[in-house]
């Protein structure tokens, strides 16, 4: 926070006034009223549509802008481009189906959507993962927030204008897919969760790779600071654009690295700990200015956090087997399967009949890396879900654009969609 | 022949060898800002076409005559067709006014006398700034008559863009005429005679940093390419164009861009002068090309680095830090030429 | 195996967190008999109440200090057709951020009655009704701009009804016949 | 505004630091893998077009018909008609594979009770006519040539669910290009 002061190029009105540097509630609301302001002598307005395929509005998002001159009037979002009807498919499907249909959900992050719906369903069953399984997940999870957060940065900083950073940023993002193909055997859709643990041991060699990963990421995360953090251009693009508040957050229920850069320090890795995040330490990333620039800063101290959690899991990964052995509920292991018979028949029961579930419902949230993922499952005790919803993150943040953008300029419009990192599959199921 | 004919002579050929090498140029200036781009980002760019892809702009420009050219049907059409050619055509003028090489009653070629440039102007400066700005109306019109919001709004940008900037420009040009005492390139290349310590860039180093700023913007290029930011208008003014229409708007930008870096070349970097004496032997047109490459290199380099202004900012820039500083930078400078010179 | 067997082969019935148990109190104490049912399940409280109460409950809960659910996580539609005397279902789940504790509160719908709107507590409210009415037919009283969302404007029909097919009924079947001959 | 930051300023020092970085990047050697000439090497878990492996003696398919495949695919792209050989042995008959309906999750790899059926490493499926997304057999039985070399490095009995060998070159080193698969597609 110290070196939030002594950049005094940041344009002068940013300046946070409150004693301890962090700019109070009341503070942050005066700023947004003042690009608000904009809006009082508004002329003749013209409507131009950011379509579906508008090059900066990451997947099929439209929304309807009315324009006077370059400020934003009024904004009419229309989402469901990509609706596929995952709700309806899941219902159609056992417990096992349903896994390779989550990681389309938020293709950026495909492990974390298995994980957030395995947590769900093993909440629903009372199923206890093992250790290993639980560090596995960890592991996966947090690699896929680091690749989650530098394809963010690459698009980002492309939507101000170059795109030399787009290229790099998925040059390093290489290195954190090859891990995932490794370890999962897909770049993007993993289908690497199941129901009581995961899907496939870690592989030899796996863990030399990534720690190498692991030491290299952060050098290029301080290069991009380097580049970023003290560019005048960027400070003039993020500081003091698209202001968000908690307030407002709380009741867009936007969340994630947004809320988390107007000061509130929700983490549910932290409030509602799930894998093995309650047995690794790591702090919360938080910001207090609410705008583009310091959620900027909020991602790129969460892949450095996330590099330590993957360290931290490696260096005390515990054996044990990774998924766990419940006749009843979980799928067999492959190497069993060939050899005695007990599991040949669970491996018939489970996938003729499926997993034995009780009736009831449940509600699990889990932290992706655009925001809170929650998952409902109500089922009446068959082996598919009678009910499922999907509570994803971008959903919430696609609808919340209107209050975030009105007063701001179109090129802010495109920095500030940008920050808060929607995606199309996450928003439309 | 008598030398009248001879002159004229000698103005055909040079009026002729010129464009040509400028589109030579500009042909392979495409391929090397697509091979530079690649390195800049750590790719290696095009490689296919020819050894290591350099037939990628003539495979561009096939794929440009080959494409459909679609003129909307409630454009302005008359106005859709003649926006490239405003684009397109000022920045040749501007080449005529630059000299590449010694211009002097004993310069002989063939036996007559010989002056290394098209058109000894005096006034070749205002020439240049006028041609700018005439530059403007090719993209003001194409973003007006192709009935399209995107474009209408690339087309304003650009002309707030260029008014604010023509200022800055002229007057830390005017730096430059004070020093030289002439608004005659030729007389300016002459007053940077010597080694490099001579030209210009150093004593007004302030001036030319205007002046290179502003070019940029005058160019549309990166910090300043908010009339085609593709992020945000889709192709600004360019959105209705296609095919070899488009291929001309984006053909003028780099002659433009290679003829700015001449001017700023010229009026900065000594023209065609060498930078030590002792290189003299070397022609001078040659050093005018390496001066023009080296800048043409920096303008790319800076457009792959730099990102976007946003449009109020880009306005507040150019009147309120540019203007005054060129008009400060002027000051001194005639301060500075009266009380010493 | 009968469903107790299973969650008593689980973790122990997880308690409730502290601050919860406070706030169930509150709203027993509050509502009492209007709270047609409460169950608790995984350490997760639902509360079911009337449509007729469903703004009332969701005020008290987001105002009271004790509760405090300052976020409506999620509020989705469900279609039961095994329950005939209200097929349709309203689920909402709140989350506390001072406290950090969630709540889910459910009502039961006839089939063409509507519920009014709580884009007034929580604006994130306004996706989720679109939501719920286009996929279940639950008309939202008071909804600024109740519109077809994930479907497109001229699709009819409700899809996420049970009785809706899977293949849809307009078109684009998929032709298990051809295949392999085309 | 502090003085150092008016010359830090003036100097374009953070513009310059910006361009350093592009510079850097312009004489570094480039990362490019130029795709048809230099192939990257898939991991041993890649889960690309299926493939159906044949015993060595009999050359006939290890698949029993027990349907398993057919039951857990989440898109329902294996349809499978099952008969008894003359030893009394039941393999399938008809066994169809639709490739353009496949998610390539890899459920039917995991729960082949037989180790039948298996994901291999091909991954270059573009093709002009739609027919060939459709695999029957005989072109599941083809594939074979493009199973992970892991599979076979092992006893025949611990099927694909074993532990791999270690591959692959550390980050930043260009990996060397892969064998090319026989061309021998259809």
């Amino acid at each position: 926070m110290s070196d939030q002061h002594d950049n005094a190029t940041a344009a002068p009105e940013v300046q946070g006034s409150a004693v301890s540097g962090r700019p109070t509630l009341e503070e942050l609301k005066e700023r947004k009223a003042r690009s608000r302001r904009r809006l009082e002598h508004t002329g003749e307005v013209m409507t131009i549509s950011m379509g579906p395929q508008h090059p900066s509005m990451h997947g099929v998002y439209r929304a309807e802008l009315d324009l006077d001159g370059e400020v934003i009037v009024a904004v009419r979002p229309e989402i469901g481009n990509l609706h596929r009807g995952v709700e309806k498919l899941c219902e159609q499907r056992t417990y096992h189906q349903i896994i390779p249909i989550t990681d389309r959900l938020d293709y950026l992050a495909g492990f974390v959507m298995n994980h957030g719906y395995c947590e769900a369903v093993e909440k629903l069953m009372g199923l206890e993962v093992p250790v290993r399984g639980r560090y596995i997940r960890t592991i996966a999870g947090e690699l896929c927030r680091i690749a989650n957060h530098i394809l963010w940065l690459g698009v980002h900083i492309m939507d101000l204008g170059t795109q030399t950073f787009f290229c790099i940023c998925f040059r390093d993002r290489e290195y954190v897919l090859d891990l995932l193909e490794m370890l999962t055997g897909a770049r993007l859709t993993h289908s690497f969760g199941r129901i009581g643990g995961v899907a496939k041991d870690l592989p030899d060699g796996f863990d030399h790779r990534c720690r190498k990963a692991i030491d290299f990421l952060p050098q290029r995360v301080a290069e991009y600071e380097r580049i970023v953090k003290h560019n005048r251009i960027y400070y003039k693009r993020a500081k003091g654009v698209g202001i968000f508040t908690s307030e407002d957050c709380y009741a867009w229920r936007v969340t994630g690295p947004t809320l988390r850069s107007a000061g509130v320090a929700r983490d549910l890795r932290k409030d509602e700990p799930y894998a093995a995040y309650d047995e690794v330490d790591f702090e919360v990333a938080v910001e207090y200015n609410a705008d583009v620039y310091d959620r900027f800063l909020v991602r790129m101290k969460e892949i450095r956090e996330s590099c330590k959690i993957v360290r931290r899991c490696l260096d005390s990964l515990p054996d044990g087997p990774f998924v766990a052995r419940d006749a009843g509920r979980t799928l067999p292991l492959k190497k069993n399967v060939l050899r005695d018979p007990a599991a040949m028949i669970q491996d018939f029961y489970q996938v003729f009949e499926g997993p034995q579930v009780p009736k009831g419902e449940v509600y699990r949230a889990i932290e992706a890396p655009k925001g809170e993922m929650g998952v409902y499952i109500r089922s009446e005790g068959g082996a598919k879900p009678a009910r499922i919803r999907f509570t994803t993150p971008s959903f919430y943040h696609g609808q919340a654009v209107p209050p975030l953008v009105e007063g701001e300029m179109v090129s802010d419009m495109v920095a500030i969609f940008a920050s808060i990192d929607v995606v199309l599959g996450d928003c439309d199921r | 022949m008598s030398d009248p004919v001879a002159q004229f002579v000698f103005l055909l050929i040079k009026a002729i060898l010129m464009p040509v090498l400028i589109i030579m140029m500009v042909a392979f200036i495409i391929y090397f800002e697509r091979k530079f781009a690649g390195f800049f980002q750590g790719r290696v760019g095009p490689t296919y076409l020819g050894p290591w892809g350099s037939l990628q702009s003539f495979g561009d420009i096939f794929k440009l005559l080959s494409k459909e050219d679609l003129i909307p049907t409630r454009a302005d059409k008359p106005v859709f067709r003649l926006a490239p050619y405003i684009a397109f055509i000022p920045a040749f003028l501007v080449m005529a006014v630059l000299p590449f090489g010694p211009v002097s009653e004993e310069t002989y070629l063939f036996g007559y006398q010989f002056d290394y440039v098209i058109a000894n102007f005096d006034t070749g400066l205002v020439l240049f700034l006028a041609m700018g700005a005439i530059a403007v109306y090719g993209v003001v019109l194409a973003g007006w008559s192709s009935n399209n919001n995107y474009s209408l709004l690339g087309g304003l940008r650009a002309g707030a863009q260029m008014i604010s900037y023509e200022l800055a420009m002229g007057f830390s040009v005017v730096g430059v005429m004070v020093m030289a005492g002439s608004l005659n390139l030729v007389a300016i290349v002459d007053g940077q005679a010597g080694n490099f310590w001579d030209w210009y860039f150093i004593p007004q180093v302030v001036g030319g940093l205007i002046f290179f700023i502003a070019t940029i913007a005058e160019l549309n290029r990166t910090p300043f390419d908010l009339p085609e930011a593709e992020q945000e208008l889709v192709a600004g003014h360019l959105t209705e164009y296609s095919g070899m229409r488009w291929g001309m708007f984006y053909f003028a930008e780099y002659v433009n861009l290679v003829v700015i870096s001449g001017i700023v070349a010229t009026l900065y970097f000594g023209g065609w002068r060498a930078p030590f004496e002792v290189l003299d032997f070397i022609p001078g047109p040659i050093w005018l090309l390496v001066k023009i490459c080296l800048l043409v290199f920096l303008y790319m380099w800076v457009r792959w680095t730099i990102f976007r202004y946003r449009y109020n900012q880009l306005m507040s820039i150019g009147w309120k830090v540019l203007l005054p500083l060129a008009i400060l930078n002027l000051v001194v400078t005639a301060i500075v030429v009266n009380v010493v010179g | 195996m009968s469903a107790e067997a299973v969650s008593a082969a689980g973790k122990a019935e997880r308690p409730l967190p502290a601050t919860l148990a406070a706030a169930k109190m509150e709203l027993e104490e509050r509502f009492g008999t209007r709270l047609l049912g409460s169950c608790e399940f995984r350490g997760e409280l639902t509360y079911t109440v009337a449509p007729e109460d469903w703004v009332e409950v969701l005020r008290f809960c987001k105002e009271t200090p004790a509760l405090a659910f300052d976020q409506l996580d999620c509020l989705l539609g469900d279609h039961l057709p095994e329950r005939a005397a209200a097929p349709l279902q309203v689920v909402a789940h709140l989350l506390s951020h001072t406290h950090g504790h969630r709540l889910r509160i459910k009502t039961p719908l006839v089939e063409g009655r509507g519920l009014s709107t709580v884009t007034g507590l929580w604006p994130s409210a306004g996706f989720d009704e679109r939501e719920a009415w286009e996929m279940f037919g639950i008309v939202f009283e008071g909804h600024p701009d109740l519109r077809r969302l994930l479907t497109t404007e001229d699709f009819v029909g409700h899809p996420l009804r049970k009785d809706f097919p899977l293949q849809g009924t307009v078109g684009g079947r998929i032709r298990t016949d051809l295949r392999g001959k085309i | 505004m502090g003085l150092k930051d008016v010359v830090k300023k003036g100097a374009f020092v953070d513009i310059l630091r910006g361009m350093s970085v592009t510079g850097t990047y312009f004489v570094v050697d480039k990362v490019t893998v130029e795709y048809p000439k230099e192939k990257l090497e898939t991991y041993p878990r890649f889960r690309g077009a299926q493939a159906l492996l044949t015993d060595p003696e009999t050359g006939d398919t290890k698949c029993v018909a027990c349907m398993l495949c057919a039951t857990v695919c989440p898109s329902q792209c294996i349809s499978i008609v099952g008969e008894q050989t003359s030893e009394g042995r039941s393999h399938p008959a008809v066994f169809d594979l639709d490739l353009a309906r496949c998610i390539f999750c890899g459920l039917c790899e995991e729960v082949c009770p037989e180790a039948a059926i298996v994901m291999t490493r091909r991954y270059e499926l573009a093709t002009f006519d739609k027919n060939d997304f459709f695999l029957d057999k005989t072109a599941l039985i083809a594939n074979q040539a493009y199973a992970h070399k892991e599979l076979f490095s092992r006893p025949a009995g611990e099927g694909a669910g074993g532990a791999e060998a270690p591959r692959g070159a550390a980050p930043g080193v260009t990996p060397a290009p892969a064998p090319a698969p026989a061309d021998g597609e259809r």
